[in-house]
């Protein structure tokens, strides 16, 4: 166990991942020499050599496309999009093929592309580096994806995906890469993909998050100790997912506050109601409630505070719920 | 814009000029024959199997078939090929049987091949997003130290998207051993070349990627089949990739559902047709006194065989197993992945 | 009033709206010479001339992106994209540009540009014909979406949408371009976004849905008659959302079956569920069930049909309720 | 790849050469020197405001002030400039207060203007996605029978995006009156051009677009501005669009949160810093006897003062209301938008 940041957890897992296995390579914008602009991807040039960590050409859709290839002539890549926002160029391919490919081939190759990116607001940068994509990834069939919270997890997770014999994106969130510091095991550590994470125990309220969110969740249950006991869920991984975790503290609490950070229409978070609308409605004691971004653009970073899902809307969510 | 004509010099030839080639004897230019008549049969009778409604939309690629087989008898078996649906039929040149592409326009999960088996991969049909795959796996075997190419096919419409760009630029950046074979069929399906680029030429479009750019008479099977061989050598030689431009004339509709009578030179598509490629081809066979009467009913009536078999197959396979649809999606599917499905 | 197909009321607006309005300009592929693959654009370039009905490249990004400009020098463009699937490439200027431009200018400028595709499966295509996209395009702030589901409103809401100063998203339901036949209003003729339509009254059970899926639940509450009374909800309009409509009916009723073709997880139906598991929980006398296509790629065509939601698979879901 | 270096015969320069240029005048040559200073004022202020902690991440463009002056000043008041993040403070040629600039870069929603007041477009952060916006812009004011043309700016980088090709082929082919403006300073971010393209000259894209293409010393104002003139002339005439590379290099980070030590050839930009583009046209001005020691003073005083001024402005401005998040997204909201909002 060693103490880490969130993003130097990313690196470590990229190291060991790398060793391990050597078709595994890392390919994107600014990997190389710059060892990433987060530098996520710091020390692989130099140790595993330009053809294990390539800086691409500018181009998102070419990155993920030559991905796909890639994987036909026997690699396992993990490519960086180098924000959220500039994600969105490489959706064709994604839609389009890294989510069917092995369909069409009839389940006879293996596409296990790894995509990484660090997401999400907080960051006071310009427009189109805070966005919450996780909508458009995880309604494409055919992908996986999965967001950390805690170092541990973000190498866990990450690991899991490099080894995943399918595709997954993995959404890191980067307001919290040098502000979340924790233990993390040395060496190889798989997080298993599609199980949910209780981050604190409760017995009043279930607030169900994921990614910068969770931490979020967690101040506002100690913010609210006394009033009400708030149990929190940290979903970490968005498909699979560990349905029976949600409805099992959704059974024991019977209130259930869900907080995303993207716009409020068809967020993850509606997926979560969706889920306990079907199949939690008879343990329900209240509505399901969402704290959420806006279905605007993510604003201008002077006011992205009033934005972002914070204790005091969570809060208030919480105290809707148990006052119903 | 320039109207490409064939009439113009700088396209490589070889057939108009009774050209022989080096290290192309009696068998490889037979070979080649035997190719073309399989993709013509294979065209020729899907219409005809698609007008009975067996099989539902289908992309003719009569008088396409010259590009296809020319380029693929200058691969080797282990380069790979990156066919769009105007290329669906090309597997049959690596030993893919007639029922596979057929069961692939039938709509039927057995049109479903394995990459791997023929290294043919899946047919594309979005435009020019598979360029960047073939720059992929052309990089990545370059990297594995193999020396297998591969080769990508896509039309003239294709070069004014932006997955053509950043697949033709990574390839170049790469130096991976990638032949771009443009069919410049002068349409997409209703739009003339003139209105989806301002270049010269197509080939010019090679120059902005630092690779060599050639254009070559796409009817003219030997010219295809030379230029595509010396695009493969460099490949081989670490030099990287290159553009091939391949000038025909699409001379049948878009695909069984297009009316081109709205917006095509009808004079000019009958112009074509009486040149179209495996006449052109028969009539230089016979010249060199390589091709007879005899022969040539053989090997028709070997493709017509074939293909008549493919059919008989192709109906016999029984429906799919409605089951094929949560099978193939993923290697670990999640959980819930048949959730609303009644058994 | 005259009797039109779907599709020949789309091409019906286009003539109106054309005409009305000299700034509005179609621009796609294949829309003017060819009249569109589906003909929705027929006669259009004959009569507007060449600068008002444009074949353009093929080039989905630069379509989209072109019409931003276009906006700027003072046009509405309408961009036809020729397939649901071939949308994608447009996703990166729909979600980075079109939806914030106008966010990004402080409100000063109008990006009044409709996009129209034909969408969904049923038609025995090859892939990549069939999707349903509304999921990518409704999460997307800025972007307004609508679907309709008869000929009429086929017409009416692409009119609204075309007149509308913000950017709108129209889906249109391709299996139906030529079976729906019903009444058009000639002439001008607009239908609000926004407003939901009761597409057949019930009493038992609420039947949500949009697009193609509107006539199979028609045939589906057909099929149950005397079983059980069911009204059928056309959503119409995804964004803006009314939301009204919705609760009444649910309120009604209290059991609610939403269906989608689109793949499950977040689909458009997780909103209207989510927005019922929040606004109408004292309401619901049952779980809120979804009745969608599957987390999977769009089948291929033989076997699309047991991939679609069907009258069996509504009515399962349907007598799940009445039996709960 | 030809690593592109300053002493290449091929790029055009007007200031080496000691050229003069028709039509340009003492009053437009001093004209040029002003824009010039202000943008190297405005700069480097920002980059002490940043390191202050009162604007974020800043994108400098310390060594760009030629390229940008330059090229606007061959353009006229109707025509369209089109902006990345490099050219943020482009506006001020057009008389935008450097207050506005600064809220841009401060998060402030007062950064946000009307791109018409200005014809300026709003500044792009993604790479190469406003070229196919400036496409569009030039063929609309075409198609409306307007005179105004366009520019857009974008970096070497930039060339490989997709978004740049589908862009640059529109324009072409709709002969929209554009000039595609590429200010290559050699690196993105951490990529240098050899990892970017393969091609010898960014300039031989326009080959493929069939559109003119041409290099000029991106350091010499003045050979900017003719390149820039004659391309706006042929955009005015109907003849299409045309690509300018200007060829430079970053001599400065490409941003305030990156640190060039880790890649980049720091004696190439310690020679770079001897030769900027600011100092080389002052000795040019001063050859011709058109600035001396006073007026320069005068010039960068004025300069000064209204940075000053335009930070006083900036700091005066009242913390934004957070209403602002509902205002600006739709002209007619959807009636849920405030959904969960606390008021
Ligand atoms: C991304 C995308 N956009 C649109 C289409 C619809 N479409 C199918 S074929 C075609 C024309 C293609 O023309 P070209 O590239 O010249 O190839 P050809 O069909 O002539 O062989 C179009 C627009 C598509 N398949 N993919
Ligand atoms: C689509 C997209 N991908 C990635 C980025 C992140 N990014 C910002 S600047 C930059 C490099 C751009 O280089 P170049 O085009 O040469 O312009 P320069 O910064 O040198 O002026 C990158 C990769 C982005 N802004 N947009
Ligand atoms: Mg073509
Ligand atoms: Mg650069």
């Amino acid at each position: 166990m060693t103490e880490k940041l969130l993003v130097e957890a990313v690196n470590d897992a990229l190291h060991v991942e790398l060793a391990r296995d050597e078709s595994v390579m890392v390919l994107g914008e600014d990997v190389g020499r710059a060892g990433g602009v987060f530098r996520a991807t710091a020390g692989l040039l130099d140790r595993f050599g330009e053809n294990r960590c390539v800086d691409t050409p500018l181009a998102e859709a070419g990155i993920l496309g030559a991905a796909v290839g890639l994987c036909m002539a026997g690699w396992r890549p993990v490519c960086e999009m180098q924000y959220d926002a500039f994600s969105y160029p490489c959706l064709d391919q994604l839609i389009t093929h890294v989510g069917r490919y092995r369909w069409r081939t009839g389940g006879t190759m293996e596409f296990p592309i790894t995509v990484r990116m660090p997401y999400g607001g907080g960051v006071r940068a310009p427009e189109l580096h805070d966005d919450s994509p996780e909508t458009y990834y995880v309604h494409t069939p055919g992908i996986k994806v999965a967001i950390p919270s805690t170092p541990a997890d973000a190498k866990g997770l990450l690991a899991a995906a490099i080894r995943d014999p399918d595709p997954v994106v993995i959404l890191e969130p980067k307001v919290i890469y040098r502000t979340e510091r924790g233990e993390v095991p040395d060496g190889e550590h798989v997080v298993p993909l599609g199980k949910a994470r209780i981050a604190r125990e409760g017995t009043d309220v279930t607030l169900v998050a994921y990614g910068a969110m969770v931490p979020m969740c967690l101040r506002t249950a100690e913010a609210l100790q006394g009033e009400a006991s708030c149990e929190v869920l940290d979903v970490r991984s968005l498909r699979p997912l560990d349905e029976e975790a949600l409805l099992a503290s959704a059974g024991k609490t019977g209130r259930v506050v869900i907080v995303q950070e993207a716009p409020r229409t068809v967020g993850f978070g509606a997926e979560l109601a969706a889920i306990l609308a079907e199949k939690a409605i008879l343990d329900l004691r209240g509505p399901v409630l969402r704290v959420t971004g806006f279905d605007v653009p993510y604003p201008y970073w002077k006011i992205e505070d009033m934005y972002m899902p914070s204790v005091e809307r969570i809060s208030h969510a919480v105290r809707r719920l148990i006052e119903f | 814009m320039a109207q490409v004509a064939h009439g113009e010099p700088e396209l490589r030839r070889v057939i108009d000029e009774d050209r022989e080639l080096d290290g192309v004897g009696e068998q490889e230019l037979l070979d080649l024959y035997r190719s073309m008549v399989l993709l013509r049969t294979y065209d020729e009778r899907s219409l005809v199997y698609h007008r009975q409604g067996r099989i539902g939309t289908y992309a003719i690629f009569w008088n396409h078939e010259a590009m296809q087989a020319g380029s693929v008898h200058a691969l080797a078996r282990e380069d790979w090929i990156f066919p769009s649906y105007r290329e669906s039929a090309i597997g049959l040149l690596r030993g893919m049987p007639p029922a596979t592409v057929l069961h692939w326009w039938r709509g039927h999960p057995a049109g479903w091949w394995n990459p791997s088996e023929y290294n043919v991969a899946s047919i594309c049909v979005p435009i020019a997003t598979h360029v960047p795959h073939a720059a992929g796996l052309a990089w990545g075997k370059k990297l594995k130290g193999e020396a297998a190419c591969a080769i990508v096919y896509f039309g003239d419409g294709a070069t004014s998207e932006g997955a053509f760009h950043e697949g033709a630029n990574f390839a170049a950046v790469m130096q991976a051993p990638l032949i771009l074979f443009c069919n410049n069929n002068q349409w997409a399906i209703s739009t003339p070349l003139s209105a989806q680029t301002r270049a010269e030429t197509l080939a010019d479009k090679a120059v902005g990627y630092g690779m060599p750019g050639t254009r070559v008479d796409g009817g003219d099977v030997l010219a295809v089949y030379e230029a595509t061989r010396e695009a493969v050598e460099r490949a081989r030689a670490g030099e990287g990739p290159s553009f091939i431009e391949a000038v025909t004339y699409r001379a049948a509709p878009h695909a069984t559902a297009d009316d081109p009578r709205a917006y095509i030179d009808l004079e000019r598509v009958e112009q074509e047709k009486k040149n179209e490629c495996l006449g052109r081809y028969e009539r230089y066979l016979r010249r060199l006194g390589v091709l007879g009467d005899e022969l040539e009913a053989e090997i028709k009536s070997e493709a017509a065989d074939a293909m008549r078999a493919g059919i008989t197959a192709a109906e016999a396979e029984p429906d799919p197993d409605p089951e094929l649809l949560f099978e193939n999606a993923y290697v670990i599917p999640p959980p819930n992945l048949r959730e609303g499905w009644i058994d």
